[in-house]
């Protein structure tokens, strides 16, 4: 056990220092969710009614679009440069070596997002009653986009049109993340409670943590043959 | 003790025959060298040989036992060096090598990154991006895991590519003194490494190759 | 005359005797300008005291472009002559233009308010100023975001070459659209179109704010050079 | 004369060719500009008066994203497989090679999104007066983001961070295009002329035209050193 | 006729000085090989001669004139094959070969596609996406790329790695045709290639190779 968490523990830690040194990825999805949010007042008019209104579904379409960006080079540089065969050889069970990746990645993508969200949230004119659920919905959320996205990123190593593919696999999986989060916080503007939502999405983690390792190693050890 | 066989192999990639009925043995303190033209399935072998591939017929054993049904104790036992290196270009050339150490899950007083760096001669890299490593350097470094931690079998494809006559020594005591320790090795390559004993010749399976033979006859 | 400046040593010198000038033209010349415009200067019979923002957004605008020229002027000689020297001035000048860019906006936004209404309009001249200041930021990003310093440095002048169309965009956009920014009053072909109770002070600040580029900027570029010195000679001990 | 012409038809070939083989960049970008204009309904509420009001805005916004998030890898694989050295080493000036590829990604992302943007713009109610002229603004419009991103595209090979670099190096570049974009579309959307916007626009792509070239040529022999 | 010359050439990469004051010359019909061990700047060097990077002192000249200056005639005289083999692998084997071929705005009468791929066997390939080739067809391919059209100077980056033995005679003779036709060669190898003559040592001009050496004498 003690060795399971070493391992685990430094793969984490690589993760996160290659998210720091390289950035293309994390910080990347970063920028980008912050942009999709900035860039909409000025393409939609700064009129602070307009923004109110749709100011959860940006955030959350910028979340979705964020992980869905950040998901296609999960797995691929370790594929392309072989790291990806050692992953697989080493001792420990892959399943847990993809939940320390998906972990790092969420710590490195998903959790930036969460802290940011607020400033977002400002700058959109949300109602300051929709932050707290703002945050708990994100919290629920982003891991599990980040655990479905695994999948799909395992799925399309060596695939030919591997981005198009992306998509198509993890969204579908993605929207009712979308769809109950974003009501989860319009529930909150509106004062109606939005306890119902936030446990579906808590069902939803709970369901992906149980299932997405399993499927994204089965996948890996598929593209490394 | 250890022993590590494979019986009646048969491969298919991309629906080719690569090689039918391939029987190996190594034993203890064993090295075979896999030889044979471009193309005819050594790095297939050696992936075979780590679990990375399946057989589409035989099996391999570690000791007797199948290494598929045993993969995660077998894994335990292996390390293998493809073509591609596993070099991280943003970490350094010990953040490097460290993670791998770490990876293997091998007990950390077993483990000997320095000792597997100064024998490469990359100490002086150690804290260099690896970005900056030459061809032999990024070589080098891919060889120091197998030695930063302990496993009794080596599987290596083309170990002494880009490297200089120096380092080219230094592989070839590795390899002896792993040999010594009672290690074994299966090392694909087109060099002399050593006065090779165990050789396997794969074009002698390949289908390819034998059958214009035989249409020819 | 570049070769003659880009000797590290005698550009050492040639600062060492300049930088305690700008300092005092410096100290003088804006002590004066905040005098002038403070109290010497009438308020403005339509924009009545909000005008004396003018004597600190007017000059930062002006050197926020000034620093950019000077920023791509010497970018140009690091790609053409691979000069040390330019290298270093432009590194120094970048920080310091982000200042006055960051200033000119920040004044410009708090003026906008009871001017306009509005701290912010997506015009033609805003817009261009803010596109300015963020090519300051990715000049500095980019420069550092390499392993090897000189790939930075490379990388980053050509961005400041492109960067420079930039420049006669934020100048003339006032003239092409029609915005709710002033036109230019000072710097026009037939001369100054205002009243010299405001010019005084305004070309005061004007040549203070420009002192105090040079002051900064020969400080800074002193210690990059040093900086580099030490480098180079810890490199030459490593190798033995 | 000939013989640039031949070299320059063969690498937009080939440019399209692995495009189309490998997609991931490509489709991705189509995929993810319908993606962002069909999850805002989804995240906002399919409201008609809002979504009419911000449908320019939305197409604009989900058209500079996608036009950043395919410029990231545009020089990058060939940076990183050897293949940029040879291309600078050809005998054609880089920058002739450097336009054949702006040109390859154009037709291959900004394209597409032409031609798919009035069924969007239906999906998001926008009224048919604005049709002619967003089709002309994105005409004018997306070449000019896929020329602006190449210098960026090229100046952050090899960096460390790249994917942050990127969107701050050319995302205030795109501005003005977006800001003209939109305004174009709403002028139309209210009946005003919309000409001298698109003439803006127009300026802004021959400016690029003459430049953008230019500058990715000089940044990708930088890197190449 | 046609002569290659370096003069007092010095390359400085990330702040260390590779090599200094190195001078070489290849003549019409020559071989120069580059020796050194892992890291002494042979890749550097040859990269240098490409014209790939820019020296901070000498120059490098064609028939006497500055290749840096006349950069883009230059480029119509060489061959490169690096450490990177540029290889597309969604790409077939000829679609490959193709492209190289035709972005060397050689004359089409003058290519030789089919005629390289069968030099180096790849024809029974060509029509496989490249991303099924084993390593050492991989470097094949990458090596045909220079026999597919031609150029007087052909600068190799250890085009001998994982070759097999019969690839490496293919590639020994292909560089003999060439020497015939009066073709310029610069190779970095750690192999023996054939007879030497010409051989440039790098270690010689190394900073920190000669450093140590004067401080000891
Ligand atoms: C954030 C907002 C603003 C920005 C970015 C900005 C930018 C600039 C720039 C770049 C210049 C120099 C132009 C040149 O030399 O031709 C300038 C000058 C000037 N600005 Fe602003 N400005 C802003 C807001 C304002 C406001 C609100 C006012 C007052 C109503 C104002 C009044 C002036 C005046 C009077 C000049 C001098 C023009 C001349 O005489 O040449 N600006 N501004
Ligand atoms: N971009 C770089 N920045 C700093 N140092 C570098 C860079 N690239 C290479 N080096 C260093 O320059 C030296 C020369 O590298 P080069 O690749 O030329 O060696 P080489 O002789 O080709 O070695 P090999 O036989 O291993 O291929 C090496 O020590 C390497 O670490
Ligand atoms: N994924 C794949 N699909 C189809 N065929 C493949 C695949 N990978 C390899 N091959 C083919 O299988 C054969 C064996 O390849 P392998 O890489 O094992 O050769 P090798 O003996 O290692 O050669 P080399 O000495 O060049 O490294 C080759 O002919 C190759 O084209
Ligand atoms: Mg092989
Ligand atoms: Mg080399």
């Amino acid at each position: 056990m003690n060795v399971f968490w070493k391992v685990f523990t430094s793969l984490i830690q690589r993760e996160i220092r290659l998210a720091i040194r390289h950035g293309a990825d994390s910080m990347m999805v970063v920028m980008f969710f912050v942009l999709v949010v900035v860039l909409f007042p000025l393409g939609v008019g700064p009129e602070p009614g307009i923004l109110t209104r749709i100011s959860a579904g940006v955030i959350w379409v910028a979340a979705l679009l964020s992980a869905m960006l950040s998901m296609d080079r999960l797995f691929q540089t370790d594929f392309e440069d072989g790291s990806l065969d050692l992953l697989i050889l080493t001792p420990q069970p892959l399943e847990l070596l993809v939940l320390a990746k998906t972990i790092a990645h969420w710590l490195t993508t998903g959790l930036p997002l969460i802290i940011i969200s607020p400033l977002l949230a400002l700058l959109l004119n949300m109602e300051t009653s929709g932050y707290g659920v703002l945050l708990a919905a994100l919290a629920l959320g982003t891991p599990t986009l980040s655990l479905i996205g695994t999948i799909g990123a395992a799925l399309i190593l060596g695939a030919r049109r591997s981005g198009f593919l992306l998509s198509l696999l993890i969204l579908p999986l993605f929207i009712p993340t979308l769809i109950f989060g974003v009501s989860a916080v319009d529930a909150a503007l509106i004062d109606l409670p939005s306890k119902p939502q936030l446990l579906v999405l808590g069902g939803l983690l709970l369901a992906s943590f149980a299932l997405c390792p399993w499927a994204s190693a089965a996948a890996l050890r598929q593209a490394a043959e | 003790m250890a022993e590590f066989t494979g019986n009646n192999l048969t491969c298919i990639r991309g629906e080719r025959v690569v090689f039918a009925k391939l029987t190996f043995a190594i034993g203890e303190g064993e090295v075979l060298y896999l030889r044979g033209p471009n193309g005819s399935g050594k790095s297939t072998l050696l992936r075979l040989m780590a679990g990375l591939l399946r057989p589409v017929g035989g099996q391999i054993l570690w000791n007797g036992e199948s290494t598929l049904e045993n993969a995660k104790t077998y894994r335990d036992l292996l390390h293998y060096i493809g073509h591609q290196d596993a070099i991280k270009t943003v970490l350094t050339v010990e953040e490097n090598l460290t993670f791998w150490a770490e990876m293997s899950g091998v007990d950390p007083a077993k483990r000997s990154v320095g000792e597997a760096l100064e024998n490469f001669s990359l100490s002086h890299l150690a804290s260099l991006p690896a970005r900056f490593l030459s061809a032999g350097q990024r070589k080098r470094l891919n060889l120091a895991r197998i030695c930063a931690s302990p496993a009794p079998l080596w599987l290596l494809d083309e170990p002494a590519n880009s490297l200089d006559k120096a380092s080219v020594g230094v592989l070839r005591s590795a390899i002896t003194a792993h040999q010594e320790k009672g290690g074994l090795v299966a090392v694909a390559t087109h060099e002399e490494l050593s006065p090779e004993s165990n050789v396997l010749n794969i074009s002698e399976f390949t289908n390819n190759m034998k059958a214009p033979k035989e249409n020819v006859a | 005359m570049f070769n003659y400046f880009a000797n590290p040593t005698r550009f050492l010198r040639l600062t060492s005797k300049l930088q305690p000038i700008a300092m005092v033209v410096t100290l003088i010349t804006m002590g004066a300008g905040l005098y002038y415009s403070l109290f010497q200067s009438p308020p403005d019979y339509q924009q009545s005291e909000t005008v004396r923002m003018m004597y600190v957004h007017v000059p930062a605008a002006w050197m926020a472009m000034f620093c950019y020229v000077a920023l791509a002027a010497s970018s140009a000689v690091v790609l053409i002559w691979r000069h040390m020297v330019a290298d270093i001035v432009a590194k120094s000048t970048a920080p310091i233009g982000a200042c006055f860019t960051f200033l000119a906006l920040a004044t410009g936004s708090l003026w906008g308010k009871p001017m306009w209404g509005t701290w912010w309009v997506w015009d033609a001249r805003l817009t261009s100023v803010l596109i300015l200041f963020f090519l300051y930021l990715g000049y500095m990003v980019l420069y550092n975001a390499f392993d090897e310093p000189t790939r930075g440095a490379r990388a980053a002048a050509i961005l400041a070459i492109v960067g420079v169309i930039n420049v006669p965009i934020i100048k003339f956009s006032v003239d092409w659209w029609n915005t709710l920014h002033q036109p230019a009053s000072v710097v026009k072909m037939d001369g100054p179109a205002i009243h010299s109770s405001m010019l005084t002070p305004l070309l005061l600040m004007a040549v203070g704010y420009t002192a105090f580029y040079f002051w900064v900027l020969f400080i800074r570029s002193r210690a990059e050079l040093s900086a580099y010195k030490v480098r180079a000679l810890r490199i030459r001990q490593a190798e033995g």
